[in-house]
């Protein structure tokens, strides 16, 4: 059975929606002595996750001489910073949709049975490297691909079909797209694969029995079943191209231009100081994923309502 | 098996494969024009570079140092959630998820912000800010591990059997309950190392020479020999990776196998 | 009258034969039960009816067709699963119309036909229920009505009540016969619970090591087992090895104890045989003054070990020598003979079976009927 | 304080007139963005503020043996930034050891001026900080106004051209160069003699600039230098702007940030970027067959300057390396790099350049036509190209 790689679903992790569920039934409660023991880690989050967050989001609403203002914000919504949200957004979406279907079809093709086992543990094992490769070496390593004078483009060059004739640039949306990939594919592979343990034979089975055919099985219940993982991978897929800064900006200097490298070009670039406006365009960010958990939460209640 | 399966299996090595293999082509090269393939004067350079020996201690100390607090910080907390405070295991669980959308970026102006001017032992060495940054960032990978493995052993069962034998607190918790739950802790830990060893925005933008900034610093300026380093660098995580997967089999533990710093 | 025939089976997986030959008839609207020990081969043949594995050699026919290398979704034969095998995202009547939306059934058809069959096995009510909103026994129903509504041809059903409690398999299992019953439908049952295969079969094929031991009634299966391993597994039993003494009298000879047996008077002296006593059989008193011949002289003294507290009945162990012998009792006059009393056991020659051994063959199959 | 702006913009107006021919700036523009960083081992903690009072401000050729005695008894040298491969630091940080005893401790070699200054702020009173920097001149000047240097003469101070350096000491310009065109021979066979030339179909695919426009300088003086080959000049840039714009549709414009490895590889066989970075890529990468030319529609100058941390932990050595960078052998180091060096005329001069390290630079002729910008041109030209280079130049 699925033994050697039993991974812990982080997006399919069910904690999410149950955090953010008002707990009806609490009331009001002593405090009791045992959450004495969990003053450590509370302090440890507050210190170094919660007042640096909290910083930046108070940085976003000072100017230069830390007087309270809206100016940053507003700005945000003007050319280029509007324009760079919707870019990230734009790269983010597609590769986190794109990085779930391809990557839960590659999960599913090493996982199912009659597939060898060395192919899982092979691929789970690479994916966890690829899933941590960016920046430069990333960027250069899609160059020596498929830049102008990349490996591949001269053989397709050789074969007599140019790709760049047809449109093709490396150093486009599309080609960062196809770079993103490159990690977006191995950590869906690993947070889809818990889930596709979780397919029962016995359900496949029993579909085919009922005579339902194979795609009958996916769209009636396999998919359906996957639903809540599958959304909660688009989110954290989706966080994770957010967030990508280096591969990005080593492949296209700011041509597609994407939220986190404003961020790095106003706080610590040699040409752009304005921290505050970096600050604002942090924030712009928490919005934008707090806006994507707001729509993933009742989207993940919905799909995953006949769960316990 | 279906073709269908190989076909997409076939496509996802292709695709994986080839920017590796235009890689490794360029690291054969020789800087010499015209020359032919292939030379391994580039993997020599890099296994010769002290800074790349220097880089990775550093690192590899960091990454001990992020799991040492990790384990110490989220071993008792999330033991003492699953015993007593069941209601606040969502409410973590949901903590955990925050650095997830918190952008290295946007954390590292923060951490930044907050911490100037405290003293040099902390805000001025790796061992300091960046370790405390770290366990942060480990805190997602570390928290899902270690809560499936609490979830898979019977705390109750575990801590009222330690204490009726007179067994106290501390004693429950280092002899009975860690290691049941030591492929868990195992798991997480190797996560936190893949993470350390591949973090670069913190580091960078917090001004510290760890191996990830090294191997940026090498990409950006030493030509050749950046090819080797960054296959190498593929390894040495991948041999991190492999050695939680035999962990993780060994022991029939869980582990989550999610890293993601670019 | 064969509906469903399996017809020289063979399956291997590897080296191992898990079926080697079976040939099995089924007749319309028949209930059979495939009972045997996990690794007899019985979910496996199974399987090959339902279409989810090719046997290697071997034809499984369906009502005078050959089904097998049809597809399992065109095979029209509706299977319940050990357990789990409810889709979860969908409510139990979604379940039951799965087959029918599947086969392009219009709304309200399958809405009337599932609401019936969901009223058939008893939950009229529980329609609108998630399958983790249901109990073990309401899912398997949930199951069955699922498998029915298709309205198969066979109906297959994979040890449906293992993961059950006692009580509600039990009740479960007779459900499943008044079902079955009610609405004629040929039936393929694969348990390792003899008593199950028994009270719910017209007829049972015992499996062992890929063949099958023997096919028949329960009653049979109980009264005549014909083999060893099914004696066995059948019931509860008490096995001697022994060798027949004088095929005129019937007397057959264990460890020195001398018993007439009606059956061996057709065996030759000196066969070596498999003595076989149902526990019921035997007669158990205390060990009076008058504990003389007895009815055919096949008397057995002893000293009460253990008891068994069975509810009417109460099974008793008597040791006496080297031998043990099993009998049950009723409570009542067990309640006479406590542990460590002494007492006789008589069984009529009548009531005694006999099974030839081969000369040096195996005198038990070692078969734990408890063991899954 | 000073009004440090009325000083600046006197400076740039002194530029101007003064035509500054042979000079302006030299490499250590960027590979910014994606700094670097080391924090090495600490060093020695001395009693700061007491050799904070003693560290003089004026040089003399008396006071210098009493500089070296006090550096020494420092014992060591915080530098910050200096990548050895560029303006030839490496051997600036093995030589100056090597005279005078004092050992060095180059942290984040990579990295940027803003970088810089941020380390002298967050790591104020702490043994690890900078003693001396070098920043880009607008960064100069800021740190200047925040506070951050020490006003310090050195022995040279004079021979430094008056535009080149601050009259109050606090920074003094080191080495500039100009924008050019690299190239691999092997690929571009027919190089690009002007910027213009660079939107010939022949260049579809293949040129590139050493980093983005939003955060680096040396790629803002490539989009500076196009436009003024475009009609445009250092005080309107949008011509250069729309040039990368039309150099990006057409597809000669691949928008990768220039790296050691894209030179060596062959990735980017035209890229745009400081002379002295391309006279480096000329050595360093054989098999790139590299050759690089300044192009004259558009010369553009840029150049960095020292400056000394007002609260060094070591003041003396930091005064010492300023005697040593300013010294005829310390500028010539940096010229034999590529880069040229402030005293560069002063060295003429008095001939005491080896004939095998001028061999080596491009003609001075080309050098006598560069423009500079002033701190206002800058700023306008980084806030016009950050509005519209991702707009107009992005996708």
């Amino acid at each position: 059975m699925a033994d050697e790689s039993r991974f812990v679903t982080l997006a399919s992790n069910a904690a999410a929606p149950q955090a953010l569920r008002p707990d009806v039934t609490s009331g009001r409660r002593r405090l009791p002595l045992a959450w004495l023991a969990t003053v450590p880690f509370f302090a440890y989050t507050i210190a170094f996750l919660f007042l640096p967050a909290g910083s930046v989001l108070i940085g976003a609403f000072q100017d230069n001489e830390n007087k309270a203002t809206f100016a940053n914000i507003r700005l945000l919504f003007h050319h280029p910073y509007i324009d760079a949200y919707r870019t990230s957004i734009e790269i983010s979406l597609v590769t986190a949709v794109l990085g779930a279907v391809f990557g839960l079809l590659i999960a599913y093709a090493a996982i199912r049975d009659g597939t060898p086992k060395f192919i899982r543990s092979g691929l789970t094992t690479f994916a966890g490297v690829a899933a941590n490769f960016g920046g430069i070496p990333l960027a250069f390593a899609w160059i020596a691909t498929l830049g102008p004078l990349g490996v591949v483009t001269t053989w397709l060059r050789r074969a007599g079909w140019d790709p760049t004739e047809h449109g093709f640039q490396l150093f486009s949306k599309t080609g960062v797209e196809l770079v993103y990939m490159y990690f977006q594919l191995p950590l869906m592979i690993l947070v889809i694969a818990p889930a596709i343990d979780g397919l029962r034979k016995e359900w496949r089975e029993a579909a085919s029995n009922l005579g339902a055919k194979q795609w009958q099985f996916w769209r009636y219940v396999g998919i359906p079943v996957l639903m809540p993982s599958l959304l909660g991978a688009v989110i954290l897929l989706f966080g994770n191209a957010f967030a990508a800064y280096a591969t990005a900006y080593s492949l296209t200097s700011g041509t597609v231009n994407i939220v986190p490298v404003l961020i790095g070009a106003y706080y610590t670039g040699n040409v752009l100081d304005n921290p505050h406006l970096a600050q604002a365009l942090a924030f712009g960010m928490f919005v934008v994923l707090a806006v994507m958990m707001l729509l993933y939460i009742p989207l993940q209640r919905r799909a995953a309502r006949w769960a316990k | 098996m279906a073709p269908s399966a190989y076909l997409w299996l076939g496509l996802a090595a292709i695709y994986f494969i080839l920017p590796l293999y235009a890689t490794l082509a360029f690291s054969l090269k020789k800087n010499v024009a015209g020359a032919p393939c292939c030379t391994l004067a580039n993997y020599s350079w890099v296994i010769h570079n002290s800074d790349f020996w220097h880089t990775i201690k550093v690192s590899f100390v960091l990454a001990i140092e992020t799991i040492v607090i990790s384990l110490i910080l989220f071993v008792p907390t999330i033991y003492w959630v699953h015993l007593k405070l069941p209601r606040l295991r969502p409410v973590i669980a949901f903590l955990a998820l925050i650095p997830f959308v918190v952008p290295p970026i946007v954390m590292v102006v923060g951490l930044l912000r907050v911490f100037q001017g405290t003293p040099h032992w902390f805000y001025g060495e790796p061992w300091g800010f960046l370790a405390a940054a770290y366990v942060i960032l480990a805190f997602p990978y570390m928290f899902f591990s270690l809560d499936a493995g609490f979830r898979a052993i019977d705390v109750h069962t575990l801590t009222e059997a330690s204490q009726s034998l007179g067994a106290s607190w501390p004693t429950t918790l280092v002899k009975v309950i860690l290691p049941n739950i030591r492929a868990a802790a195992l798991a997480g830990s190797f996560l936190a190392l893949a993470i350390v060893m591949g973090e670069f925005t913190i580091a960078n933008l917090a001004a510290f020479h760890t191996f990830p900034i090294f191997l940026q610093y090498v990409n950006e300026s030493a030509g050749f020999p950046a090819g080797a380093l960054t296959l190498l660098s593929f390894m040495i995580t991948w041999a991190a990776m492999g050695s939680l997967l035999l962990v993780g089999r060994r022991r029939g533990g869980r582990g989550a196998m999610i890293a993601g710093t670019r | 009258m064969t509906y469903l025939r399996l017809e020289n089976l063979h399956r291997d997986f590897g080296t191992v034969k898990a079926l080697n030959g079976i040939n099995i008839d089924v007749g319309e609207g028949e209930f059979l039960s495939l009972l045997g020990p996990s690794g007899c081969g019985k979910t496996t043949a199974l399987r090959l009816v339902a279409g989810f594995d090719r046997p290697n050699a071997g034809r499984i026919i369906v009502d005078g067709k050959d089904v097998t290398n049809v597809s399992p979704n065109k095979r029209d034969m509706g299977m319940v699963f050990q357990a789990y095998s409810l889709f979860p995202n969908m409510t139990a009547r979604q379940n039951v119309e799965f087959g029918l939306r599947i086969r392009g059934k219009h709304r309200s058809e399958r809405g009337s036909k599932a609401g019936d069959l969901l009223e058939l096995v008893g939950l009229g009510h529980a329609g609108d229920r998630f399958p983790h909103q249901l109990s073990g026994g309401m899912q398997q129903r949930v199951a069955l009505a699922r498998a029915l509504a298709i309205e198969p041809r066979v109906l297959l059903l994979d040890e449906p009540l293992s993961a059950l409690d006692a009580k509600v398999r039990v009740q479960l299992r007779e459900e499943i016969r008044r079902i079955q019953l009610e609405l004629g439908i040929t039936t393929l049952y694969v348990t390792h619970d003899q008593e199950e295969a028994l009270a719910i079969s017209d007829h049972v094929a015992v499996m062992y090591g890929g063949v099958i031991e023997q096919m028949g009634s329960p009653a049979e299966m109980y009264t005549t087992p014909a083999t060893p391993f099914v004696a066995e597994f059948i019931g509860t039993m008490n096995r001697l090895e022994a060798r027949v003494v004088d095929p005129a009298t019937g007397e057959v000879e264990h460890a020195g104890l001398r018993l007439h047996v009606d059956a061996a008077r057709q065996r030759s002296a000196g066969e070596r045989v498999l003595v076989l006593i149902r526990p019921e059989s035997l007669e158990i008193q205390a060990a009076g003054g008058d504990a003389n011949g007895g009815v055919d002289g096949n008397v057995f003294r002893g000293e009460v070990i253990t008891q068994t507290f069975l509810g009417p009945v109460t099974r008793v162990k008597v040791v006496g020598g080297e031998l043990a012998l099993t009998a049950d009792m009723s409570t009542a006059r067990a309640a006479a003979l406590p542990i460590g009393s002494s007492v006789v056991a008589r069984v009529p020659s009548g009531d005694l079976r006999l099974l030839s051994l081969p000369e040096d063959g195996m005198a038990s199959v070692g078969v734990d009927p408890d063991a899954e | 304080m000073e009004d440090y702006e009325a000083q600046e913009v006197e400076f740039w107006a002194k530029l101007e007139e003064e035509g500054m021919s042979r000079s302006s700036m030299l490499r250590r523009s960027v590979a910014a963005a994606a700094g670097l960083t080391v924090l090495g081992s600490a060093s020695t903690a001395l009693g700061m503020s007491k050799m904070r009072a003693a560290a003089p401000t004026h040089m003399t050729q008396d006071a210098f043996k009493q500089l070296v005695v006090d550096a020494k008894k420092e014992g060591h040298l915080n530098t910050i930034a200096l990548p050895p491969d560029w303006a030839n630091y490496a051997e600036a940080l093995h030589d100056f050891p090597r005279k005078y005893g004092i050992g060095i401790t180059n942290d984040n070699p990579d990295g940027s001026s803003a970088q810089e200054n941020q380390a002298i702020v967050s790591l104020k009173g702490d043994k690890r900080a900078p003693d001396a920097v070098d920043v880009g001149v607008s960064f100069a000047i800021s740190g200047t106004n925040q506070g951050l240097y020490a006003p310090y003469f050195n022995l040279n101070y004079k021979t430094i051209p008056r535009a080149l350096k601050n009259t109050h000491g606090y920074w003094m310009g080191d080495y500039w160069g100009a924008v050019s065109i690299g190239y691999n021979k092997s690929l571009v066979p027919n190089p690009p003699k002007t910027f213009k030339d660079l939107m010939k179909p022949e260049y579809k695919g293949k040129v590139a600039i050493n980093g983005s426009p939003l955060t680096s300088n040396s790629a803002i003086a490539v989009v500076i230098a196009t436009a003024i080959a475009n009609g445009g000049s250092v005080s309107d840039v949008g011509p250069g702007i729309d040039f990368w714009a039309e150099m990006k549709k057409n597809g000669n414009y691949i928008p990768v940030g220039t790296t050691s490895q894209t030179v060596a590889s062959g990735q980017t066989p035209i890229s745009l970027d400081w002379d002295y970075n391309n006279y480096a890529y000329v050595t360093e990468f054989p098999a790139a067959s590299w050759g690089f030319t300044i192009p004259s529609d558009g010369v553009y100058g840029g150049y960095y300057a020292q400056a000394i941390n007002a609260t060094a932990p070591h003041p003396n050595a930091a005064r010492l390396w300023e005697e040593f960078l300013y010294s005829d052998q310390g500028q010539i180091i940096w010229l034999k790099g590529g880069a040229h060096p402030a005293r560069f005329a002063d060295l003429v001069a008095r001939k005491v350049i080896p004939a095998a390290v001028l061999a080596k630079l491009p003609s001075a002729a080309i050098y006598n036509k560069v423009k500079f910008a002033s701190l206002a041109q800058q700023t306008a030209a980084k806030n016009l190209i950050a509005q519209q280079w991702p707009t107009k130049v992005g996708s």
